[in-house]
């Protein structure tokens, strides 16, 4: 086993902790804010770490750009959509009855 | 270990789709079947089906899931909040082992065939006539072609379908308004919309360009470049176009008719739908091109639905303009 | 069990599940989205079954691609029809009101 | 190597049925998506793990192309969460 | 240059120009019946060898267009009744008032159901059947959503379930024997649990497209509720792809898998049609439902003679009364729907008993619901009569009485449900509307209901052609 091998396997490791703490979080945390806190920290890190890996693994610098590319998507349509998440609970929030209602 | 893979996922996907199926709220239920899609399509590519699998995540998952958004958003501003009523429990048992009989039929059926790539090898030895190494996209776009071909007309006459739907007196209007209602979301939703589209457009001429060689292709690209416009619909910064507009009809029609034209221009050298020698990759390319466009303004159109005087504002959301 | 088998396996029991629920329920957009759980049933099963030792074949998944866009597009022109169909219900409803029933503005 | 990615791939599985978890419990519609996106960011990274596994850049694009419809998903989902209350304020 | 491939290609275009056309659109029909009647004419008189294989790509790849005795009567009749129709609808507008978009969009629809159903008669390939079956459901769910929305979302979901189950019984044949060409399939089908299982849901689903009681349930409403031409050709043509289908299953693909007792499943069926669809026919009170449910009972009749093909030491009489009646259904219900919606448009209200004075203020349109109705009834001379005539010499020739019973017993209930509705046009009414009706909207439904009668002239004519490339003449012929 090689020393890019072992960093292969310590990036996956990490990344994979990364995304178990968002999912566990996303299941424990008490409000919706902390939640999509807890996303966020999976979506970016975890996948950016776990993509890391991946090009590491694959060694080849086209990949490793489209790899790249995956990651850069994913983050921006994190962060687009946890913007909109954001908003939305806010009003909903504003509102006496969270759910269901209808005017 | 790929064993337990292949495990796993399927039992995700029976309860993903057990989920979908018979939870109470309708958005869960929309949204674990966008779940079961994009896990479909894993299950495509544990299958290294990956053509498949592009299909799969972004038609089956992507585009069926913001219909089916959009659908029931229609529905709740309309008071129906789509939950199923409790049917009779006698029906469900009867269904339950009528369904059950079923699945154990049939999966008597599916073990009595031994899994196994048949037709590969006729294909194989064909592919090097056609001048491209993707064989899935040599099986639908040469050997056959005609149900492509025939596939595409059913496309758009699925719009034309919809079309048709619009009650009297809106045609020809515009599909009701898809913008975010919350100001500051519509602003998020344009700038993203402003990213996405060109992006849309830059990795659907990709996906079809790579889909001679590597897996991808027109319906693929064309749900691409639909996203990106549904989008830019949502987001404001495209206005939905008037059905009777020129251009969109032309953008519509313009993969079929391609399709079409070249399959007849085929008899001067044979037959309907045969290529001329040494130019069935060009010939190829020219249909995916034509159709990736036409497929993409379909799809997007398809989502928004037919032209509609809304109830919730009356007039308005069929004549207003969006602006940039 | 081969690799191929545990999916169309899958795919069986998919299309009996979808099945199940299109008969159960009774709101059409469910009945639709049961309808495409049994597609995607009978898809998995056509590629599982096609799953060579090393290879799928390309023949049923082009059968699959094709019927995954005639899925999407009948898939479309239902909710469109779900949806007119409430709003049509909606507006003789309305209609019947004696405020005439168009919303105030 | 590629046996560490599948399991990787294992592992990731099991995350998105955690999310999905929380897609199921709700409460509200906010949760629910924010599941769903979680769920789908860990589909994401099954195909990246996945196709790392086999040495298939093809599965990237499957990848990307999640990211993208994923993307428009969530926001299509935000439009529609917006109550029939909620008239526009601003526009243009 | 071939029929086989313009016959879809040409409607294809015209659906694609119509698109392009706008508020013109209509105007292509009278391009479109020329040389649709021309292509379907050359189908008819082409050589049998002129089967070919799209772009020359070889089974079990590829796609085999053949033209055999079934393609060729069902893609002329086919043309005979999309063509009086369309003309028809030329004249007089199939949309409800005031909606545009319907007056827009009939056009294309009407097309992609040509180019549909065409295909769907010419292919040997399970697998294209299923997308020509969808172009043709999807183009008679729009058509019959045109009257009743709730009606056609029924008739949407229970025909998708229909598509569903056939490509399940592709799937398993697909994954069986790694094709589904039915020509191939005749020479390599077992009777395994796979293959039985498929040909039973294939079966089932088609039987649901081709609306066969018991699975007859979305038919009425839909039927009876749309605007008269797509009743035309919802009645006329959609139910008919279902049934050319099943015999390329039950007759060529799959004859070593099918037996008597399923055989009979399907005759049993569809002498049960016979006799509720007539006895429902009875009991309706609206003009169109009426209508409708005869289709239901004429349809049993074309399974009625499933066993009596099957049965024959020499099928070609009981195989040309079956093809006889299906075109004569053809042409005879298009024409009926057509009359009773110019009917309907001139009497006081839907109900049968407004129907008083009719004959006195429309004498062709009521001439031809009667001819129309003759063909139906089975009476002489007319293609009813031919082909129930053949099928009930099948049906005592082999000793199947019963079978025999129920098709005299069918006439008979026509001849009753028929007449009431005629007795009421000649009784004495409220004054008719005044029947604005224009020459090509009162001849449409005369020429094919005329056309239903003439061809029991032609009988020898329609029994050889019926007979070429028949699955029970020389098996494997059609292969070039």
């Amino acid at each position: 086993m090689s020393w890019i091998d072992l960093a292969v396997l310590a990036l996956l490791g990490t990344g994979l902790a990364f995304y178990g703490a968002g999912s566990l979080g996303l299941l424990r945390f008490p409000d919706t804010a902390s939640r999509l806190h807890a996303l966020t920290k999976a979506d970016n890190l975890g996948l950016g770490l776990v993509a890391l890996a991946a090009a590491l693994h694959w060694g080849s610098l086209a990949v490793a750009a489209k790899i790249a590319l995956v990651w850069l998507f994913a983050v921006i349509a994190a962060g687009i959509t946890s913007q909109l998440l954001a908003r939305q609970a806010r009003l909903d929030g504003t509102r006496s009855h969270p759910d269901g209602d209808r005017p | 270990m790929t064993a337990a893979f292949d495990i796993i996922l399927c039992l995700l996907i029976l309860g993903t789709a057990g989920i979908a199926l018979f939870v109470r709220d309708a958005l869960a239920a929309i949204a674990f079947f966008i779940a079961f899609g994009n896990l479909l399509g894993l299950a495509w590519l544990g299958l290294d089906a990956v053509n498949v699998a592009l299909a799969e995540i972004a038609l089956g998952a992507g585009v069926t899931g913001v219909l089916l958004i959009l659908a029931r958003a229609r529905l709740l501003a309309l008071g129906d909040d789509a939950t199923c009523a409790d049917t009779s429990a006698w029906l469900r048992v009867g269904a339950l082992a009528a369904c059950g009989g079923f699945v154990l039929l049939l999966a008597a059926a599916v073990l009595s065939i031994p899994p196994e790539s048949g037709l590969d090898r006729a294909i194989t030895p064909l592919m090097p006539a056609l001048g491209i190494e993707n064989r899935v996209t040599g099986v639908l776009l040469a050997f056959r072609a005609y149900d492509t071909l025939l596939e595409s007309f059913v496309l758009l006459g699925a719009l034309v379908a919809v079309w048709s739907l619009a009650p009297a007196g809106v045609w020809p209007g515009r599909p009701a308004d898809l913008g975010m209602a919350d100001g500051p979301m519509r602003r998020v939703a344009g700038s993203f919309a402003r990213f996405l589209l060109p992006v849309a457009l830059v990795m659907a001429t990709y996906l079809v360009w790579a889909g001679s060689d590597v897996p991808g292709g027109a319906f693929q690209a064309g749900t691409v470049l639909a996203g990106g416009l549904i989008v830019s619909a949502i987001g404001g910064a495209i206005g939905l176009p008037r059905s009777d507009l020129p251009g969109l009809r032309v953008a519509l029609v313009l993969g079929p008719l391609v399709f079409l034209l070249i399959g007849l221009a085929g008899t001067g050298f044979g037959g309907f739908l045969v290529y001329p020698e040494g130019l069935a990759k060009a010939a190829m390319l020219s249909i995916e091109y034509s159709l990736f466009l036409s497929i993409g303004a379909t799809l997007a159109l398809l989502v928004t639905g037919p032209n509609v005087i809304g109830l919730a504002d009356p007039a308005g959301g069929t004549e207003r303009k969006s602006d940039c | 069990m081969v690799t191929g088998h545990v999916y169309a396996l899958t795919g069986a029991v998919l299309t009996g599940l979808g099945l199940f629920a299109f008969i159960t329920l009774r709101h059409p957009l469910r009945q639709l989205l049961a309808i495409n759980v049994v597609g995607a049933g009978i898809f998995l099963i056509l590629g599982g079954l096609g799953r060579g030792p090393d290879a799928t074949d390309p023949f049923p998944q082009a059968l699959v691609i094709t019927g995954i866009v005639v899925a999407v597009a009948l898939t479309a022109f239902g909710a469109a029809m779900i949806v007119r169909l409430a709003e049509a219900r909606a507006a003789t409803k309305a209609a019947t009101r004696p405020d005439g029933g168009k919303p105030g503005p | 190597m590629a046996d560490w990615f599948t399991l990787a791939a294992v592992f990731l599985l099991l995350s998105v049925a955690v999310a999905l978890g929380r897609c199921w419990r709700g409460p509200g519609p906010v949760e629910r998506i924010m599941a769903a996106q979680l769920a789908g960011t860990g589909v994401i990274g099954v195909a990246v793990v996945l196709g790392a596994a086999r040495r298939d850049a093809a599965m990237l694009d499957a990848a990307l192309i999640g990211t993208l419809l994923a993307a428009v998903a969530v926001t299509a989902f935000a439009r529609s969460a917006a109550k029939p209350g909620d008239r526009p304020e601003g526009r243009g | 240059m071939s029929p086989l491939d313009l016959l879809v290609a040409v409607p294809l275009g015209f659906m694609l120009a119509t698109l392009l056309a706008g508020r013109a659109a209509r105007w292509l029909i009278l391009l479109a019946v020329p040389a649709m009647a021309g292509l379907a004419f050359w189908l008819v008189l082409v050589s049998p060898d002129a089967a070919y294989l799209i772009g020359h790509w070889d089974l079990p790849l590829g796609i085999l267009l053949r033209p055999d005795g079934v393609a060729r009567l069902m893609v002329a009749a086919t043309a005979l009744v999309i063509g009086a129709v369309g003309l028809h609808a030329l004249v007089d507008p199939p949309e409800k008032a005031g909606n545009a978009a319907q007056a827009e969009t009939f056009w294309p629809l009407i097309y992609l159901l040509w180019a549909g159903a065409n295909a769907g008669f010419l292919t040997t390939d399970l697998f294209n059947l299923y997308v020509t079956l969808e172009m043709v459901s999807l183009a008679a769910v729009a058509l019959a959503a045109m009257g009743s929305l709730e009606a056609a979302l029924r008739y949407f979901m229970i025909a998708l379930v229909g598509s569903l189950a056939y490509l399940l019984g592709v799937a398993l044949l697909v994954a069986r024997y790694n094709t589904v060409d039915v020509t191939l399939l005749s020479q390599v089908a077992q009777p395994d649990l796979a293959t039985m299982l498929a040909l039973g849901l294939m079966t089932a689903g088609l039987l649901i497209k081709a609306a066969l009681f018991p699975m007859h349930g979305w038919l009425p409403p839909a039927h009876a509720a749309a605007p008269a031409p797509a009743s035309a050709l919802l009645s006329a043509i959609a139910v008919k792809l279902g049934f050319v289908i099943l015999l390329r299953l039950w007759f060529e693909a799959f004859p070593a898998v099918t037996g008597q007792p399923a055989l009979h499943v399907l005759g049993g069926a569809g002498a049960l049609a016979v006799i509720y669809g007539s006895v429902q026919a009875m009991r309706q009170q609206r003009l169109k439902a009426l209508v409708a449910y005869s289709t239901v009972a004429q349809v049993g009749y074309l399974f009625l003679a499933f066993p009596l093909v099957a049965g024959a030491p020499d099928p070609s009489g009981a195989w040309a009364g079956m093809m006889m009646h299906a075109v004569a259904h053809m042409l005879a219900k298009a024409s009926m729907f057509l009359a009773a919606g110019l009917m309907l448009k001139a009497a006081a209200g839907h109900r049968i008993g407004d129907l008083g004075g009719l004959a006195q203020a429309m004498p062709m349109t009521v001439t031809s619901f009667g001819l129309a109705a003759v063909s139906l009834m089975g009476l002489p001379p007319s293609g009813g009569f031919t082909g129930k005539f053949l099928l009930l010499n099948a049906a005592i020739a082999q000793g199947a009485f019963l079978y025999a019973g129920v098709m005299i017993l069918g006439g008979l209930l026509a001849a009753v449900y028929f007449f009431r509705a005629l007795s009421a046009c000649f009784g004495a009414g409220p004054a008719p509307r005044e029947p604005a009706i224009r020459g090509v909207c009162t001849a449409a439904p005369l020429v094919l209901a005329g056309l239903a009668i003439v061809i029991g002239f032609a009988g020898s004519a329609l029994d050889t052609l019926s007979a070429i490339a028949a699955p029970w003449a020389a098996p494997g012929v059609a292969a070039p």
